[in-house]
């Protein structure tokens, strides 16, 4: 598991890879409070195109960062799932809460967009 | 063609990904496609970590899990000696957990992306979860040869 | 940090792949360089195809494979119920095989690969190999820590 | 395992990708004896470049072929061994009677000089 972040204005892009289960969720939530306490940015871009693997324990580290920024008014996006890693999202429902995007820049105009309306 | 193996770990987050990697491995033996490995890999995630979280909340403990192949099937045998399950009707809910923070999917994720799923559960005396999977290729043919 | 695990194979080709990815992952826990689980996956290799080839000449038998970390240390004891070795000493040459066309290098890329190898055998009942390997990292550590 | 030979000339190439084990080797016995009988080469390239393990079940093989071929004057020369394919080459005292090139061309022209001399 590795994570880089960047932060462009007020949001915070985290680009994902490896395998997303027990034995790397907690390196997930850690790298992603920390990162969003420090710079205390609240909107969330989540690339996960590195992620070669989620199950339940994944979607469930996600679905808690997404509850942890909604209640600061912050929103999280999803960019590049892979088929397999849409599939678990779909199955779980996920994809009806946050929405997916097919790159960086298009998550980045759904913010804006969002902000226009 | 006919195989078996059978592995056991420490009940350890870091285990995990052994677990799926060995039993990915094995099925790798039969037809699968690569969806359907994925699906097998997600179905032994879920049981595996269900058996750290709940099976041995508080101490370390024993997962074995045995692999079987008999003709074109898969079976996979996933045993700890943990807490139990005592509503097993209750715990199979879609969205069920005995846990807050829980997403209560993995069990309906097993049951999704295996063909034959059982659970047998004694309070105290742990848990068998039994699953079974045949490539989709070879149900097609199944199929094909009833209907010619 | 400590860990252990214990996978049983059936002896055909086909899961010499199955033993070396498992122990490989098993031993990903450690700090071992990508090169060190090369040597490691060879050593692996090796083990399993002898059970396969010498210690089950005629039938199919169980290969047990018992992985621990303790401390900074990988140990893999290797064990069948086969036909046994006769002359230890002998096997242990570079080049030495009770089979033509084989090389007679297993056990010699063991030795070469591992920090600690050693072989127990008795005829009719079986052989255990018992190898262990530290990572250069922390051999390295230990070595400073003498010199400083 | 998956094995794509090309003949050129008297050179009979054949790359091979995957892992060279015990239950990988029948396949590339096999293949190697079918291809070098049905074209009558006996000149053989083994471009290793996708082989991603060997061990001594492996080196044997290629062993016999080298012996294999050698009976009736062929040659075997290795192309683009990995680090770690080519320790276990070394180790064994294979390259002492293999001689082993960067690519195909190098091998090509290996055989030609073979041939001028
Ligand atoms: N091996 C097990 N041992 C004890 N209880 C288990 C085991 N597996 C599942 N359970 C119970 O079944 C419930 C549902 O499991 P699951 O569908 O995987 O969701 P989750 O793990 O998110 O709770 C768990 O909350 C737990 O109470
Ligand atoms: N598990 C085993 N059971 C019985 N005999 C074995 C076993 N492992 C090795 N041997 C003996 O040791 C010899 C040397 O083994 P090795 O160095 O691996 O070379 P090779 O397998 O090419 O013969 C073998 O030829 C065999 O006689």
């Amino acid at each position: 598991m590795n994570i880089r972040t960047e932060s462009r204005g007020d949001v915070l892009i985290a680009r994902v890879s490896g395998e997303l289960d027990i034995s790397t969720v907690p390196y997930f939530k850690k790298k992603i409070l920390d990162k969003t306490e420090s710079t205390g940015i609240n909107n969330l871009v989540l690339n996960l195109e590195g992620v070669s693997f989620i199950d339940s324990s994944g979607l469930g580290a996600i679905l808690g960062r997404y509850r942890y920024l909604k209640k600061k008014d912050g929103k999280v996006l999803l960019v590049s799932l892979k088929p397999q890693v849409r599939k678990i999202f779909t199955m779980a429902g996920m994809l009806k809460i946050m929405d997916s995007y097919k790159n960086e820049d298009e998550a980045m105009n759904g913010f804006n967009e969002g902000r226009i309306a | 063609m006919d195989n078996h193996a059978h592995i056991t770990i420490l009940s350890k987050n870091n285990n995990v990904g052994l677990a799926r990697l060995s039993v990915a491995t094995f099925a790798s033996e039969l037809d699968f496609t690569l969806n359907e490995i994925e699906e097998i890999k997600v179905a032994i995630s879920e049981a595996v970590t269900n058996c750290i979280i709940h099976a041995y909340p508080f101490e370390e403990g024993l997962i074995s899990i045995g692999l079987k192949i008999v003709e074109n099937k898969l079976i996979i045998v996933i045993e700890d000696n943990g807490v139990g399950i005592e509503d097993i009707d209750a715990v199979l809910q879609p969205a069920y957990s005995t846990k807050d923070d829980h997403m209560g999917l993995g069990l309906a994720f097993i049951d999704s992306f295996m063909d034959e799923f059982t659970i047998d559960s004694n309070r105290d005396s742990g848990t068998v979860l039994t699953m079974a999977k045949v490539p989709e290729k070879h149900k097609n043919k199944k199929i094909n040869n009833v209907i010619n």
